[in-house]
């Protein structure tokens, strides 16, 4: 029996109001895989993780975690089959101070002990925030930003991570640099990740698969080794 | 037709410099395409060059008339007609009704003339008269009388770009004035922004479909992270490795 | 002389802390004016008079019984009109407009069912003091210290309390509040809760100094409000301080001239901030501008 | 059934309170349903025409029609006063300075002795004359109401069908694609808005010179708010919606009336009604009983 795949989505159809965004998007991301999906602006990149993650409603297709169907999903159900969610540009809650933040991330775990567990091991891959748990999270750079976004989702240690475009805001020399910690953690910690993103070279550096959405539809999906070639990428992409 | 351009242009956003010096001369009846990343600064651009938003330093050009400190209206009624990335129309009156508001020099929007009504009942025959005409250009024609809010994505991407025209604009700013639209309806919008230039009207707009850019753009701006990676012809431009760089690091 | 105006502009100062921090406290959660929140300062004097004086509750346990019976009517009011409108996304206008007519509907409710007559929880007498050539009754002091403490106290909680986190979290940013599963609609109703109680402690404690009518919650209310602007109406400890601020300023405007004025100077200010400095005192962001 | 003559007196008040309260709606409906600005300072306009009137016709012996137009031009000085500085705001905080307003100019009547006589307010308002002709009877007042009030549903009418109205409905919708479009919306929104403190104050003129006494309780923020509810409840945004609402919240307190409460009882209901109606409609109903615009649904 293959590997039941972490996160399966057939068709998916959704968008806001009047506007139709998603028109039938189908994706599915192995245990311990990382997927990129790559596309214009527009083309539903943002929409189809806020679809999965339920914080926007699914107008038509299905959506199954680790084998089992959801119905209509709401974030606190996806938090509970461990599947964690960063909103573009590394929001953090700026008002709230780093720990703070942290203790937001672990809100739906249940004992206190493993909420401490969870915030030490984020807090051990990312050695930069343990000078700053008492900071405001508004007062760090971007990359500590990118930093505290990320652990915050990994303190409830997910199976699955949703990361939407992590590299926004960030200086062109931090980018490599936070998709090589984001590789690092999927590896250590088996965590399956799908991560949108524009910067498209250096995401295929650390996907092992790729799917390019281009106007609410997949137009590729393949490994990432398929589109190491510029002329491929170009003729995909642009 | 009076000339478009920036000068030494800056903004940044709570530390974040968004645009970053900028000079750029944007060239009359020419249609230019702005490029870049997500986040690179072109909408913030457009805020500035229309009024919304104003420059730490720098200063905006119409001909030799400063606009940099003009508020956002005054700037529209200079011929500087903008679209906006979030699609904004009044969607609950008819689409006829959008046309007429964007019409300009109108006596019934006097207090004096909306009371008096003299010669109104004319100018409003002028002016639905040339409502008519843009919408039959853009191929609303029919839809005059729905609801804005009752046409489809696309038809109310070409009724913002309808307006626009309706305001008597010679300079037009579209932010993303395809995105999200179904192919033939975008290859629709394009073909009318070709026409607008062969009328001789200045053409600024946003893209992210590089194959759009490549159609239909005389001139393109790469923009990244509020600095001009790379600006010429598309064909040039577009193989440039900068290019690439900026959308693909 | 002046160091009466300064101790009366400390004692109305306090009071009006308590109704502008439980106020911005809301307002911090919820981005509307929540105008009935001047009911439901009425309906907390009122409550302690019902288990004080007509159903000889000893003192104590009527203050406890009408703090928590008001902080279930602003909860009520949230979950059975605030919510469901949040739920159809309206503007701020329409929220605006419900709350003033849930504000007309509680007063008069309270009218109705008490009287307009004045009624009173002053039993026992207040000895004056003498401080530094000023008079100042027991009552008075106790009110200042009351409220110093609960505003203190409401600040610890918001700032080290779980549920202080979680209010400032969705206050911050609801919708990553919602991605890391925090139920939020569940935090605006204790936050109204909150606020309730705080306000039926500022009426009850002003109700042992002055008598109350149905209208006393307007004329807090309003005073709250203004407070909560000049101070900054982001920042609790910039209520407190507006509080005051607007306090002295009324005492003092009533050295120079004829007492009836006071409230007026305050809201020609409350104008001058509006304009000049919406963000008032501490406040951070430029709120109440035009922004695309 | 014949109607005995205090029966007949009693219809009359009745009908010339609803031309007064139409024309205090018809005015505030330009602010809130044409142009989605809330406020709650239209009582004090309202004060502004009445005082006006009040102090010019008792100290000065003005006649009628002069202290009405004089009346208006306080009020559109006083709204030019305010809005200038003010209209910059949005949304919540433009209502509070609103709210501010009305406390100034409420403070200015209740406390002015020198002026306003205060709490005591002004006595012997002559009633009015026009072209020599004082108007005592109460059918020809019912008369000079109806003149106003269909003079007034004329301005207003005029407004929302021409070009400016469309611009008004453009700043309620989205302020900030109408300024695209080339329109100054301060501009728009200063003249709405002196429009309709003028037409307000016209409506305090008629009840100053109509009761011959005014006192600070007729304007208080209660007053603007019972306003409110009659634009709301009626229909904001549509020609007839505030006069129905009027004609709904001035007669159903007079039918409380016949229920035989005591008088103070009966005030209570009375505003527990207006409040009442105006939470349920905003909630199940926005767009009124008889309007089209849900305030943006």
């Amino acid at each position: 029996m293959p590997e039941a795949s972490v996160l399966e989505v057939k068709n998916l159809v959704s968008g806001y109001g009047k506007r139709e965004v998603l028109k039938g998007v189908s994706i599915n991301v192995a245990s311990i895989e990382i997927l990129a999906i790559i596309g214009h602006n527009g083309a539903g990149k943002t929409t189809l993780l806020k679809a999965i993650f339920g914080l926007i409603p699914i107008w038509e297709g299905e959506l199954s975690l680790n084998g089992g169907t959801m119905r209509s999903p709401n974030p606190i159900e996806m938090l509970a089959h461990g599947v964690a969610y960063v909103p573009q540009g590394n929001r953090v809650f700026t008002e709230l101070t780093v720990r703070e933040n942290l203790e937001m991330g672990g809100v739906t775990l249940r004992s206190k002990a493993s909420l401490t567990e969870g915030i030490e091991r984020a807090v051990d891959m990312f050695p930069a925030l343990k000078l700053k748990l008492h900071r405001t999270a508004g007062t760090l750079s971007g990359g500590e930003k990118q930093m505290l976004a990320l652990s915050n989702a990994l303190v409830l240690s997910p199976r699955l991570l949703l990361l939407d475009e992590p590299s926004l805001g960030l200086a062109p020399r931090l980018v490599s640099e936070a998709l090589m910690r984001i590789k690092q953690i999927s590896t250590d910690s088996r965590t399956a990740v799908l991560i949108v993103e524009q910067k498209v070279r250096e995401v295929l550096k650390i996907a092992d698969r790729v799917c390019v959405l281009r106007n609410g539809r997949v137009s590729f999906s393949g490994p990432s080794k398929d589109l190491v070639d510029e002329t491929k990428l170009r003729e995909v992409y642009l | 037709m009076e000339s478009f351009r920036c000068k030494g242009l800056s903004k940044s956003f709570d530390g974040v410099r968004a645009i970053a010096d900028l000079d750029i001369e944007f060239p009359s009846s020419e249609i230019t395409s702005i490029i870049g990343p997500n986040g690179a600064g072109k909408t913030t651009l457009i805020n500035l060059l229309t009024g919304f938003v104003r420059p730490d330093v720098g200063r905006c050009f119409l001909g030799e008339h400063d606009i940099t400190r003009l508020a956002p209206d005054r700037i529209a009624r200079l011929g500087v007609a903008r679209t906006f990335q979030d699609l904004k129309l009044i969607l609950q009156v008819p689409v006829l009704d959008n046309m007429m508001l964007a019409r300009p020099h109108q006596a019934g929007e006097t207090l004096i003339g909306a009371l008096l009504r003299i010669g109104v009942a004319k100018e409003e025959m002028r002016n639905r008269d040339e409502a008519i005409r843009l919408l039959r250009l853009v191929g609303l024609e029919e839809k005059a009388t729905d609801l804005a809010g009752e046409l489809s994505y696309g038809q109310q991407k070409l009724l913002t770009l309808a307006c626009c025209l309706a305001t008597e604009a010679q300079i037009l700013l579209l932010d993303e004035p395809v995105a999200g639209v179904h192919p033939d309806m975008a290859d629709k919008i394009l073909d009318l922004m070709r026409t607008l230039r062969d009328e001789g009207k200045l053409i600024l707009f946003i893209e992210h479909d590089i194959s759009a850019v490549r159609r239909i753009a005389d001139h393109v701006i790469v923009l990244d992270h509020g600095k001009v990676r790379a600006q010429g012809p598309p064909r040039e431009v577009l193989e440039r490795p900068e290019i690439m760089e900026a959308y693909l690091a | 002389m002046v160091s009466q105006l300064l101790l009366n502009g400390l004692i109305a100062g306090s009071v009006y802390a308590l109704v502008a921090v439980s106020f911005s406290l809301i307002y911090r959660t919820v981005r509307f004016f929540h105008f009935a929140h001047g009911g439901i300062y009425t309906a907390g004097a009122y409550l302690c008079f019902t288990f004080y004086s007509l159903l000889r509750f000893p003192l104590f346990l009527a203050v406890i019984c009408a703090v928590l019976l008001t902080a279930v009517l602003g909860a009520g009011m949230d979950i059975l009109i605030y919510r469901p409108m949040r739920a159809r996304h309206v503007s701020s206008l329409v929220l605006l407009i419900v709350s003033l007519g849930l504000l007309i509907i509680s007063q008069n409710i309270v009218s109705l069912v008490f009287g307009d007559a004045t009624k009173t929880l002053r039993t026992f007498i207040a000895q004056a003091h003498d401080i530094g050539g000023a008079r100042i009754t027991s009552v008075q002091m106790i009110i200042i210290a009351v409220s110093a403490a609960v505003c203190a106290l409401t600040w610890l909680l918001m700032q080290f309390s779980y549920f202080g986190r979680l209010m400032r979290a969705v206050a911050n940013d609801r919708e990553l509040s919602r991605a890391v599963g925090v139920r939020n609609d569940r935090v605006i109703m204790l936050v109204f809760a909150l606020g309730s109680a705080l306000a039926a402690g500022a009426a009850i404690l002003v109700s042992f100094d002055t008598d109350m009518t149905p209208t006393i919650g307007f004329g807090a209310l309003f005073m709250g409000v203004v407070a909560a602007i000049i101070g900054g109406i982001d920042s609790m400890p910039g209520a407190a301080l507006g509080a005051v601020f607007v306090g002295l300023v009324q005492q003092l405007a009533a050295w120079k001239l004829p007492t009836e004025w006071q409230d007026a100077i305050v809201f020609v200010i409350l104008i001058g901030f509006l304009v000049l400095r919406p963000q008032g005192l501490l406040g951070k962001r430029r709120i109440g501008a035009e922004t695309i | 059934m014949e109607l005995r003559r205090s029966d007949l007196d009693y219809l009359l008040h009745i009908l010339i309170l609803i031309g007064i309260y139409a024309i205090l709606a018809m005015s505030l409906d330009l602010l809130v349903g044409h142009t989605g600005l809330l406020s709650v300072a239209h009582a004090a306009f309202y004060g502004l025409g009445a005082y006006s009137a009040a102090l010019l016709s008792v100290h000065f012996g003005i006649p009628f029609v002069l202290s009405v137009i004089l009346g208006m031009l306080t009020a559109i000085l006083a709204s030019l006063i305010f809005s200038l500085p003010s209209l910059r705001l949005h949304d919540d905080y433009f209502v509070i300075a609103t709210f501010a307003f009305q406390m100034i100019l409420f403070g200015i009547f209740n406390n002015w002795t020198g002026m306003t006589r205060g709490p005591f307010g002004i006595p012997g308002i002559p009633p009015p004359s026009i072209l020599g002709l004082p108007i005592r009877s109460r059918i020809a007042f019912v008369f000079l109401v109806v003149v106003f009030a269909v003079l007034c549903f004329q301005i207003v009418s005029r407004i929302s069908m021409s070009p400016f109205g469309r611009v008004l409905r453009g700043i309620r919708e989205d302020e900030t694609f109408t300024r695209a479009l080339g329109k100054n919306t301060v501009r728009f929104k200063v003249l709405i808005f002196a429009v309709s403190a003028a037409l307000a104050a016209s409506a305090g003129c008629l009840y100053a010179q109509y009761l011959s006494f005014i006192a600070p309780t007729s304007f208080t923020v209660m007053e603007s708010i019972l306003v409110i509810s009659m634009v709301v409840i009626g229909g904001a945004g549509s020609r007839w919606g505030p006069i129905v609402g009027a004609i709904v919240l001035v007669t159903l307190p007079e039918a409380l009336r016949f229920v035989g409460l005591p008088n103070d009882v009966a005030a209570n209901l009375r505003q527990i009604a207006y409040g009442g109606g105006l939470v349920t409609m905003m909630m199940f109903r926005p767009q009124g009983l008889i309007g089209k615009y849900g305030f943006g649904r």
